[in-house]
Formats: structure tokens, C-alpha cells, sequence
């Protein structure tokens, strides 16, 4: 049972704060575009992570200082970035060596759908009208060795995100090892998922009621 | 003497054919070749197939392009702007074809053109819509799909500096697809922020080697795609 | 803070095991990593698959290191120089294993494996022996062969200027397999004229990014191997 | 009938100069090891060519002077060479993208057999106990746009290496377009080969006597 009226879950700062706890030191990270960026502002102190953007940069900094932005020094977001010391430029086919290539550690990708298997659903939804659009997600899926996902757990109407099977085109299938949500942190194993940590007010059947699939908790 | 320097973007852009496949470099406004792309548009080149990363911004650039009907098929992994309704809406109308494809796979797709590689196989889009109809094939337990290179017959690319026989530097990441773009077109065609001196880039930090490239253009003051964008403006002006 | 710096070629080739498969960089003289094959030799790490164009000089280096048997089996271009009598003799006696392959399809392969691309099709040795047992087939009228990736556990490599992050320079011809060897191994170990700070190599000019380097060393008055050859030194010394 | 007492044909100097008399103003060229090397020093006045050498340059310039060798900076034998302003450095992989990708325009290989077809044998006799070396050969004939053969007209025991079939192992096949000999220029024609030109005191009935197959005359 949740009580109302108090704070339920995390809000996106606390859960972009989770994943970067669970990202070692020394280790390369790819960072998708929205709350994944927002990791970077959390990597706790006395480590020291590089940030690979597929675009062509090793090594990505902070956001400019307002007026010194370069146009043309930028993320996968297209946003303004800066470098750090021992950055490195590269072309599009050896940033795609970097990733597909299995040199990446962690990649924190966004979704709209993630199954019980840990496929991932996060570049169409398939919709008529839609323009599709894929960008480096298929790669980034494919090569990195670690996929987390940060999503909200549920969409702005309420529906699961976290599902038996995912209804929008694929991403990639058996991908994702660990889902970040505003309710909970879930890792993806071959029997299932299993709650690993649980957001503030938040417990398992109230966690359970907003999942579209079976959650297993550990130790029980 | 060898010398690619060409005075001005016309002269540049002069034989591209209707018909012809053009890549042009440029992941967002970062190394996108504006003036390039605005002297194709006056030139008047039709049903071209372009290959791009995205499919430009506001109603300049390979948007413009795009929207003055010049472009019967896009290659590209995204093509979907916050800022541009040129695509969308005439792939709504079923005025445009596109091809989508994953952004690495573009980039190897690209890269094994101008390696003389005719196909390869790659783990991205096994399992998606992507990969439906195309071959796979099983390595060490692993699903792969076939790709196969893609040329071009000219590719539009923007440098930092040149010299006299192409060869290339870029700036940050701008430089993005404009290195294997240049490697898989027959002819590639480069506006450069400056030209100098043959001798004047260190031969261990030339990116794109000349051998590349065919013609280069100095464009010293190009325009800003976002500025562009931001003012309205409209190609032609 | 990340840092690849070790003190020793000893310590940087300790995890050496005994099978594994080693890709060692040069073009002859050009790049041959000396100081770290010694290092190999007196680590003592045996039935050793090596990667590497070609099979070492008079009986130093990895000559040395495959005069003293420690190799099973080579994968190169050219196993033949003109001084070294070492490979010729074990491979006539039916003690050392060969594969050979064409140089470009050899470091097409080590890309391959270093990109995550099992396999591709190239040109080169069609309708050569070099082709026999191997699938091939006909794109758009021309035949070419499947290749396969090459992985290592390590790869030995030799550059000019390296940062703690494993970020690469090199010198002229001695860059050639170095890159790409890097890419295509667990890990790379980089012996290195110079180490710097972070921050010294400008990100425009890194050979190498420090993503494919695992260990870096510092050896600022490398041997020449060919003074080596012509002194008739033979390693241990 | 050729007189005898008289130099019969061209000397490797000579022969270098026929093939540099044949590419073009601007061309991309790779010189084979050996007599090959030589064709540099014969571009005709006016002309430049950038050559490449396939262990990493593009832009190789004349033998160092004596004293200002870089043991590091070498061509595809091996030996010291220098680079000329405008040149670059690249990796392997690089630099057989431009040969296979088509980018080279001319490359000059010596021989051991050419074949009627343009086949070519360079690489190995196929003896029991030599050791099979085949370096950068057969990506070259594969990719680049022009093949240049140079060779003497027969082995030094006199027998034809221009011949019906090749009986070494090939590097590869239908790829020579001319050969260039001490004796005759001859170009590979899908009818047969053709001789372009002859040395000094040859006469066709005797280049014929000297190869293994037919030849044809331009205009006959």
C-alpha cells in the first residue's frame, strides 16, 4: 500500500543518480539523448568516467559556458558540448567501430517499451503517419556491452512501459540488463525480472500494479 | 601540376546529373556543406538519390533541397528534426523515398563503398523491421545481417583546411560522415574554411588523404545552418 | 583517475597466457614493438598464435621470439626476408604452423575484428590458391571471397607519443598495422617514445583514441632492429 | 631477322622510361619492389604523379640523401624514402582501402608469368620447399584501376614468361593490361595480345621466338 499525499518514486535527477552509481570507474559511456544525459551530472566522486557521443568525439566535456558554444562541436542530441584533456575526434565509420566493435561499456538508452527479456522498443512506434527514424540506437544495442535503460515506468496516460512482450517495432532484442524507473531499479535475467531497489513509497505490489509483466523479487 | 581548386561553389557542383547519387556530409548543422548545397539547388540537378545523416533543417540547406523536389530518395538513419517539416510532409504525400538505416550501418555501408568492399555483416537491426527481407546469417551462434556498400557518383563535404591536392582537415566533430563520404563518390567536392600550401598540413595529421578528393572550394565564411534557421531565412534568397 | 601507465615491458606483457593468440604490429623494422617481444620472450608465454605482417629479422624481435618456439602458428603476408633464416627453417621442418594472407585482406580482417564485423567479402586472391576452400560469390558480375574477422587476446604495438588514457601517436611508416591491431585486441599493450599529459595530443591529430589501448609503457631509446641484425645480436643477450 | 653484335632491345632503364612515358599527368601510382621503383625517376618533364606506397604513405618522394635516412620511414621493400609536400601517413587498413577500393590508378608489378588473358604470376613458383610470400600483390592487380607489367622478355635461362597459361600459381587473373619488356610493349587485348612496340634490333619474328604464345600486330 501507497499512502497519498507523499512523494512517490524518484524524480528524474535521483534516478539518472542511480545509474551512475552503478557505472564503475574507468569505464566508457555512451549516453543517449534526454534524461540519459543527465547521468553525467552524477558520477560520484574520485571516479572518472569517458563519454564516447557516436557522432565522432571521445572524451565529451560539460555544456559551454553560455557564448562560447561552438556549432560544431556537438553531441548526438545535436546539442553544444566541450571536450576534456586526452579528448580524441574520429569519423562516423570508427565512432561505429567504438561501438559496434564492443569497446563501449555502458550505454544508457531511453525507451518506450522493455520486455521481460530485455528487448528494447525505443525508436518507432509504428504509428501510420509516423516518420521513422532510427538514429544509432540498433548499433548502440547491438555492440555496447552493457544496456541500461532510464525511463519513466509508465507512459504520461498510465499505461506499462516495462511488458511481457513489446508491442512497437524492436530496437533490439534481449538487449537491456537493467531498467531505471521513477518506482524502481529492475534487472533483466534469463528467469525474469527481479527488483532490485525500490523508489521512496514505493512497494512491490503498488510496482507491481504499474508493470505489464510478472516482477520476481530477490531472495524470496 | 595537380591542383583541385575550383573558384566558386557553380563550378563545383557544374556536371552533377539528374539522376546522379550525392552523399552529403554533416550530422545536424555540424559539417553540413550549405554553400555546396545552395549552388546544386541553382544548378537545378533533379531526382538525385542523397545520402545524409538527417534531412536538414528549415527551408535551407539539403531541407531546401529536399523541398524544391530535387531529391527522389533519401539514405539516412534519421530523418526527423525538431525544426523541419520538408521531409515529413512530402513522404506523407508519397512524394519522397526513404531508405532508413541504422547510423552505424550507414557508416560502414559508406565506408566499405570506398573500400572496395562489396558487403559485409553487421549485428545491428537483427531482430527489427530493419533486417526484414534482408539475408542473415549465423556466426559463432550469432545473428548477423548482410549489408552491402553503398558509392556515390559525388559527395558534398565540408573541411576546415585543404591544400591544392585535397588533402583534408576538419573541425570537431563536423568532420562525422565527411572522411568516407569522400572515399566511396567519384567525385568528391569539398568547401573548406581555408586553403593553403601543399606542404603547410603535417602529413601525421592529414585525415583525408587527396587521393580522395577531387575538387575543393574556399568558402572562408559559411553560413550557420541554426542562424539560418533561426532568421526564417528561405533558399533561394 | 584512469590511468594505462605501467613502469615495465615486464609487467605490461605479465598476463601473456600460454595459447594465446598475440597480433604484434610493424612493417618490417617499421613499428616492430622490440623491447616488448623481449619482454614476451623472457615472460616465457608459449604455443603462441601471432598476427603480424611479417616473421622478423636475423634473431631478434619476433624472429627471436619464434626462434625460441614459442610460436604455433603465424598469420601474415610476407614470411620472408632477406636475413632471417628462423621462420624458413622451423616451417620447412613442419614445426611452425603458416596461414597466409593477402596484406590488405590481413588488415581488413584485423578492422573487422576490432569493428565488430564478422565477416566480408573482398576481390583480392580470387581465382588464386590463396582463394581455395573458401566461399565465394558474385556481386553485381564479380566474384569475391568471404573473409573472417580477426580477434587477439593481445596486441603488442609500438608509437611515438601516448597520454595516460592510451591516446596514440606515431611516427611516419611505423603507424601501419599499430591502429588497427589496437582495435582488434582484448588488450593492447603500446610501448611509446614519449608518454605526456593528458591534454598535449590535440584531439584533432589522436591516431589512436585511448579507448583501444589498455597499457602504455614508456621506452624512449627504442632498438633499431636493423643495427640489431647488422651486429648479429641475437636475444637473450 | 635481328643482327647480331648489336644491343638487342631496351635496358631496365629503358624499360622504366616506356612505362613512365604511359601514365598519365596527375595519376595515383604504386610501384612494386624492384625494377618497378625505377619508373619514378623517368616521369616525363611537366607531369606529376603522387605515388603511394601500401604500408602508409601517400606521397612518396626520392631516396633520402645519405645520413638522413628514418629507419621508420620506408616504402613496400623496405627501403628509407622521403615524402613530398602534401603528403599523408595512414594505417593499414587505410591504405588498402585506396588500392581495393579503386582509388590507385596505375601499378607497376614485375612478373614471373603473364598469361595471353592478361593473368598474372608474381608472387610463387608453387616449389615444394619455398616459403609462399604474397605481400600486398594480390590486393593490388584486384583493386587498382591500371596494371603495368615490367619484366624481361624470358627467365634467365631463356624460357617465355609470356605465355598461353600460367603455370606458377596466380595472383591474379585477366588483370594485366600491359606489359612492358626488354624486348616489346605489348597490350593484353580481349583478341589476343598485341605488340605496341619494339626495342632496339627486334624484329617480330623474333620476339615471337621468345614467347610462348601467339602474338598479334596492331594493323595487320
Amino acid at each position: 500500500m501507497v499512502e497519498t499525499g507523499k512523494k512517490i518514486g524518484w524524480d528524474r535527477a535521483e534516478m539518472a543518480q542511480k545509474v551512475a552509481i552503478d557505472i564503475p570507474d574507468g569505464s566508457y559511456v555512451n549516453l543517449g539523448i534526454g534524461i540519459p544525459e543527465m547521468v553525467a551530472d552524477f558520477v560520484p566522486e574520485g571516479r572518472e568516467l569517458i563519454y564516447q557521443t557516436e557522432n565522432g568525439l571521445l572524451g565529451m566535456g560539460k555544456v559551454p559556458e553560455e557564448g562560447k558554444e561552438d556549432r560544431e562541436l556537438v553531441n548526438a542530441g545535436k546539442k553544444c558540448v566541450t571536450t576534456i584533456a586526452g579528448a580524441s575526434y574520429f569519423h562516423h565509420a570508427d565512432s561505429f567501430s567504438m561501438i559496434r566493435g564492443g569497446h563501449i561499456d555502458v550505454c544508457v538508452l531511453g525507451a518506450m517499451q522493455v520486455s521481460e527479456k530485455g528487448d528494447l522498443a525505443n525508436w518507432s512506434t509504428g504509428a501510420k503517419n509516423a516518420i521513422p527514424a532510427v538514429g544509432g540506437a540498433m548499433d548502440l544495442v547491438a555492440g555496447v556491452k552493457r544496456i541500461f535503460v532510464i525511463t519513466q515506468h509508465v507512459t504520461k496516460k498510465g499505461v506499462p512501459k516495462i511488458i511481457e512482450e513489446c508491442t512497437f517495432p524492436l530496437t533490439g532484442k534481449q538487449v537491456v540488463e537493467s531498467i531505471y524507473t521513477d518506482l524502481a531499479i529492475i534487472d533483466v535475467k534469463k528467469d525474469g525480472l527481479f527488483v532490485r531497489e525500490m523508489g521512496p513509497n514505493v512497494d512491490f505490489d503498488y510496482l507491481q500494479k504499474q508493470t505489464g509483466v510478472e516482477l520476481n523479487q530477490y531472495n524470496k | 601540376m595537380i591542383n583541385k581548386i575550383v573558384k566558386t561553389p557553380a563550378i563545383a557542383v557544374n556536371d552533377i546529373h539528374d539522376g546522379a547519387t550525392v552523399m552529403i556530409g554533416g550530422f545536424g548543422e555540424a559539417g553540413s556543406p550549405i554553400e555546396l548545397i545552395h549552388a546544386l539547388i541553382d544548378q537545378g540537378a533533379k531526382n538525385l538519390t542523397v545520402v545524409s545523416n538527417n534531412t536538414g533543417s528549415g527551408n535551407i540547406g539539403l531541407a531546401a533541397l529536399i523541398e524544391h523536389k530535387r531529391v527522389k530518395k533519401m539514405i539516412c538513419s534519421f530523418p526527423r528534426t525538431a525544426n523541419s517539416t520538408v521531409f515529413p510532409e512530402l513522404y506523407n504525400a508519397g512524394e519522397i523515398e526513404l531508405e532508413l538505416v541504422p547510423q552505424g550501418t550507414l557508416a560502414e555501408r559508406i565506408r566499405a563503398g570506398g573500400a572496395g568492399i562489396p558487403a559485409f555483416y553487421t549485428p545491428a537491426s537483427v531482430n527489427t523491421p530493419l533486417a526484414e527481407g534482408k539475408e542473415s546469417r549465423v556466426f559463432n551462434g550469432v545473428e548477423f545481417v548482410l549489408e552491402y556498400g553503398i558509392k556515390a557518383d559525388f559527395a558534398l563535404v565540408k573541411s576546415a583546411k585543404a591544400d591544392r591536392y585535397g588533402n583534408l582537415l576538419y573541425h570537431a566533430t563536423a568532420r562525422n560522415f565527411g572522411p568516407i563520404m569522400c572515399t566511396a563518390s567519384k567525385t568528391a567536392i569539398v568547401q573548406s574554411k581555408s586553403i593553403v600550401e601543399a606542404g603547410e598540413i603535417d602529413p601525421e595529421t592529414v585525415v583525408t588523404p587527396g587521393i580522395f578528393v577531387q575538387r575543393v572550394v574556399e568558402i572562408t565564411n559559411p553560413a550557420h545552418e541554426s542562424e539560418l534557421v533561426a532568421n526564417q531565412m528561405k533558399y533561394p534568397w
